[in-house]
């Protein structure tokens, strides 16, 4: 299958200098928002997809989150490495993955990213720098700050991001990693996505103290930033991004947000843990995209007709690979013995 | 693999009810922790939750948050306070959501629960319930679907139990729950919804004790778990070629009651296991290796073993569902043993 | 066997009142000397017995360390739980466990208190609150926070100490314990023994940021005080006994102390690693016998002859204690065994 | 056990030194990490203190810190750091001091290391080779005498290494690092001092093939690590009785030779498995039900397995020693499959 179709999403290339968020062409929020929109539409599909019975299993939606995912990965160059969790169809498109091969895999097709072995928990893909989905929670922490002992050991300048919810604080390894990183002043970015819950259960339940002191006691940079708002997140990123490719060491960077569906698309009945009212809140007050559309228009950089046309483009092309997807074929049987050994 | 929707049916003393899996595992925890206030629940989601398979639903209700614990997502910590609280007075039921993530609990689970009563010369006890998952075929891929249970068989200082039918889930988590040792107790999570006859009163079932699941007189199936279901169904079709299966399960790898299956194979002649764990140094060789030093002189022909394919479980449903025994396979293999291929 | 044979080591009431040091009797000062010297004189003998072959296996010396045990044993009650390391023997002896059934189980003797299946990393004595030392770095902080949830649900107001040494702090599993120690405001006390070295590495290469800052970054009450001045450590802990019994939650001592003889009694060349400089700085001026010594003289509680007195009854007590182990019975061979299950 | 002082000689081409076990392990490493700048070391003590065991010593002053890496305590971690690096272009071999702490990484290395390759469709590899110990008799009690290389044998992805000698040591451990898969190297505490023949000039020994180490034609004893050597010392014993034992080691447990294993068995008649894990579900078990079925047609008497006794490990000697097979107890076992008991 060709690599990169026409689905893959596209990454501005991100600023180098440190007035950061002024020095990125307004444009280039546009393309912001088109991915933003991709995650966001392509979401939706799996949700679809589900609910008809076309996918097997479940899939952790991350609508709601979009701000953090491109806003990290816009500060990333595409040979840095990212590693991702159960709900990671976000950052994996984020980092360039193409839907339609997004797609094969949460169908468990052969044409997916890894053949449809994988499936929506573990989405790999070392072509765009993403050292994949994990679906044990805080499972890539270890991961991904091995990816910058490599990266520093190998002299590449290259810089790891670990996504993970803040329901990965529960995680020892989480601290075992950290404190090595700080150690060893490795180029890895802790990207902790606070939204709220733990599967069901809410944060401050299962959280003692404040999060960012977890990072800071270990003498990690910590950032904290509205998650929701993309234009934060990557002035908080790059900043981050450029501290660790410098020499600088870690950060964490705590991304305060809220998934807008359940922990999962079979979560349906969710008022035991949280309020209508709540998620109603979010939705309508505190949608990424929402945030950067009203600043585009307010900057005047985009129109009404902006906004349709690259709705339009992102739903085609998000259907397209959806077909895509379901018409691909199921890999071989004799594939079940293959790659067990490299 | 696909469950039938009714489990064999128990042998009936009073009232029985046709009940889940999921239900009878509640039931058992429930009745005990009315019994003993000793006994607590400590898990990830598992209070007002009930956990993701709703099998706790409904306890934190009766028993109040102190005794139904939501935890941080910390496999290891919890299994470690439960070690503790279990050495000084209390019998903690610990969940562990996903089979898969004993992997992290281990060091409390084989170096502390398992061996503080034998370090200690006997005088701190562990009455530790470690109740977790196993079985494929969920399109959960390879960190979900697994079924770990050959590790802590192979740990001395615990036991290890795996139901496979409601009756058996019910009797034996309350021996579990009222063992002094620690006991990790395996439930199938494609079992939860089936049904099958529970009696109303009260009872236990021992720890150790093999069940004849179905008799027969040309082969012996030894299943474990919801692997008990597919021998069940291999019989069945292997009943209607003229070969009688005897299906065993031995409802606990540790203690396995090695007399029942041995003398089952001795009765036989012939064969196999069926688990579905990895098959390379996983049940399957312990039962198969008992089973041919046990019947040497009774096997007309050589233990067959069918477990997990040695593959980490792949995601796509078509590659899945090669991975595990299936009727199918079990029934050709048992066809094969007795010289029917 | 005598459950309290002759050796066991002497632990004064604790003060229950607030004006802690004051309160103490100076008498009770020197039971607590006592208790010091018994553990220095019985870890002389446990090196000795090594040297001469008699002592299967290993053992890891808690010399120069007695104030930290005694000091915060003294603030338990007999019935408040205590957890230990591989470095244990001081933890057993301070809570009350005697020299000659510790003598033997270190020989592997039937008389032993695990009965010589546990061995010098392994005693355990519920009778004085011993849940048992652990041969796995952190591998109690689990058990010990454990204990205390244990003892909150029974009411039964007991407390439990966590003794541990600072490379502990690499382990993950002490972060998801501590995280619901201060959730649940859990009675643990987490005793932490900077001695400076985890086995030939020193901390700072192995623990990043301020150590401090670990524990209070889930909000638990954190102390630090001199580990080789006994009143100070019995002042910190009794201050954090009476929180947790009233529900305070957890507190995290950290007691900087050093171990004054090798990581184990095989560790001789020790100079690769740390120097005899700091080694002589630390017994010639920072001994907590001489401390505790000085402080008694100078306040005129003890007399040269008191000493002498003292350290002829500790010295006769621990001999006995040996000669008793050295002629115990070994195990019969069918206790193999026995205990696997209960 | 004692060991003896000097394993057997290796098949000699060119010079051949005396060298122990350590410093074979030592001189794969060196020559490894000479080779390709890939190859690095993360442990805990192992860059000036060179392990515990000194097996590491003067590696840190040949390759710099930067190659031998000081760690934390955390065992977990540098698994995990370990298999990140092995990801994206290293190749770390991680010292876990001893067996029984994989209990900690039991989720880097089951979960993580061993399914990247797999999950990522056969994309990502993780060429790591992790270290570790096993061997009882050491008077180090239950935490630190396990041998639990039954458990990772049963996880697909993983290789499992286990030498018996200097020559195998330093021939499997080159190998080791240079497979692309994760491998688990598995060093017998007390064998590090054991001398053997080893060539001067480089070689490796493939995993996945086994080593006749005696050749006998009356019965076959299969035993790994250390076991080999109770094994040869009970093959003299017999021999003086005039029963002529074969020993083979296979020397990987996974891949396992079983042709070599099931030949050797279908010749002699007559088969045991010694190896130092605790027997019920280990690595015994897998053995013998691979011979069973495979030499079912030639076996004169069934397969016996001795491994570690079911107990946790004691610490008072006279029980230690109980624990595991010795020369004594594997040659009357022998004897009495033999039909000389
Ligand atoms: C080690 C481990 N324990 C439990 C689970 C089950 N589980 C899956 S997602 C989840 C909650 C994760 O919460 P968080 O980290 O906040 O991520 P979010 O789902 O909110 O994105 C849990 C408990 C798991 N996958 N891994
Ligand atoms: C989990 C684990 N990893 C490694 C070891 C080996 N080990 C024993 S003691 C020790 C150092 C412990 O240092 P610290 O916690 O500071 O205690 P100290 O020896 O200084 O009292 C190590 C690494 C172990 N016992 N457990
Ligand atoms: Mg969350
Ligand atoms: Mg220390």
């Amino acid at each position: 299958m060709a690599k990169a179709r026409g689905s893959r999403v596209q990454r501005p290339t991100p600023a180098r200098e440190h007035e950061v968020l002024a020095s990125v062409p307004r444009d280039q929020w546009l393309a912001v928002y088109t991915q933003m929109l991709t995650i966001r539409v392509f979401e939706e599909h799996v949700h679809d997809l589900w609910r008809r019975g076309k996918m097997p299993g479940l899939a952790h939606l991350y609508i709601g989150q979009e701000a953090v995912a491109v806003g990290v990965c816009q500060a990333l160059r595409p040979d840095d490495y990212i590693t991702s969790t159960h709900r990671g169809h976000g950052h994996c498109l984020a980092k360039g993955a193409a839907a339609d091969r997004m797609f094969a895999e949460l169908l468990g097709k052969a044409a997916g990213y890894c053949r449809g072995k994988g499936g929506s928990m573990h989405i790999a893909d070392p072509e765009t720098g993403n050292l994949g989905a994990n679906a044990i929670v805080a499972g890539s922490a270890g991961i991904a700050t091995g990816a910058a002992l490599s990266a520093k050991m190998r002299g590449s300048a290259q810089v790891a991001a670990c996504f993970f919810g803040e329901g990965a604080l529960g995680q020892g390894v989480l601290y075992e990693a950290m404190n090595m990183a700080a150690l060893w002043k490795l180029p890895v970015i802790y990207v902790c996505e606070n939204n709220l819950y733990n599967e069901y259960t809410h944060y401050a339940e299962t959280t003692a103290g404040e999060m960012a002191a977890r990072s800071a006691a270990f003498a990690i940079s910590t950032t904290e930033v509205d998650g929701q708002d993309v234009r934060a997140v990557y002035a908080a990123a790059h900043a981050a991004v450029q501290r660790a490719r410098q020499g600088g060491g870690p950060t964490f960077l705590l991304c305060h947000t809220y998934r807008f569906h359940g922990h999962h698309v079979g979560d349906v009945d969710r008022s035991y843990y949280r309020s209508k009212e709540e998620e109603q809140q979010w939705r309508s007050g505190r949608d990424p995209l929402r945030i950067l559309a009203d600043w585009l228009r307010a900057q005047g950089t985009a129109q009404p007709d902006d906004f349709e046309r690259i709705e339009r483009s992102v739903r085609a092309l998000v259907e397209a690979a959806v077909q895509f997807a379901l018409s691909a074929p199921y890999p071989e049987a004799s594939e079940v013995h293959q790659d067990v050994y490299a | 693999m696909s469950m039938p929707e009714t489990a064999a049916t128990p042998p009936a003393t009073g009232a029985v009810r046709e009940i889940t899996f999921g239900q009878a595992i509640r039931e058992a925890l429930a009745e005990e922790m009315r019994r003993d206030p000793r006994v607590f629940i400590i898990g990830e989601d598992v209070a007002e939750a009930g956990t993701p398979f709703k099998v706790l639903s409904g306890l934190v209700e009766e028993f109040g948050r102190e005794r139904v614990i939501d935890s941080p997502i910390s496999e290891a910590g919890i299994t470690g306070l439960a070690t503790g609280a279990a050495m000084t007075g209390m019998r903690p039921v610990v969940d562990i959501m996903f089979g898969d993530f004993l992997t992290l609990a281990m060091d409390q689970i084989a170096n502390q629960a398992a061996k503080v009563h034998y370090m200690s010369g006997g005088k701190l006890k562990v009455p530790l319930v470690v109740r977790t998952t196993l079985g494929a075929t969920r399109r959960s891929a390879a960190q979900h679907s697994q079924s770990l249970h050959a590790w802590v068989s192979h740990v001395p200082g615990l036991k290890v139990a795996l139901p496979s039918t409601p009756y058996d889930a019910k009797g034996l988590l309350k021996s579990a729950i009222r063992d002094d040792s620690p006991v990790v107790f395996f439930e199938d999570k494609m079992m939860y919804t089936m049904r099958g006859g529970v009696p109303a009163e009260e009872y236990t079932i021992p720890l150790g004790v093999a069940e004849v699941k179905r008799p027969g007189g040309d082969i012996t199936i030894v299943a474990t778990s919801s692997m008990v279901h597919v021998a069940l169904a291999a019989a069945e079709a292997l009943a209607a070629e003229g070969i009688s299966a005897e299906v065993v399960d031995p409802r606990t790898t540790m203690p396995l009651d090695t007399e029942t299956i041995i003398e089952s194979a001795r009765k036989t002649g012939r064969a196999m296991v069926v688990d579905e764990g990895y098959e390379r140094y996983g049940v399957t060789a312990e039962i198969a290796a008992v089973i041919a030093e046990g019947a040497f002189q009774y096997l007309d022909a050589p233990v067959r073993r069918l477990g997990a394919m040695h593959v980490p479980i792949p995601f796509s449903p078509v590659l899945e569902d090669l991975t595990v025994p299936t009727p199918e396979t079990v029934a050709a293999t048992a066809r094969a043993l007795c010289g029917r291929a």
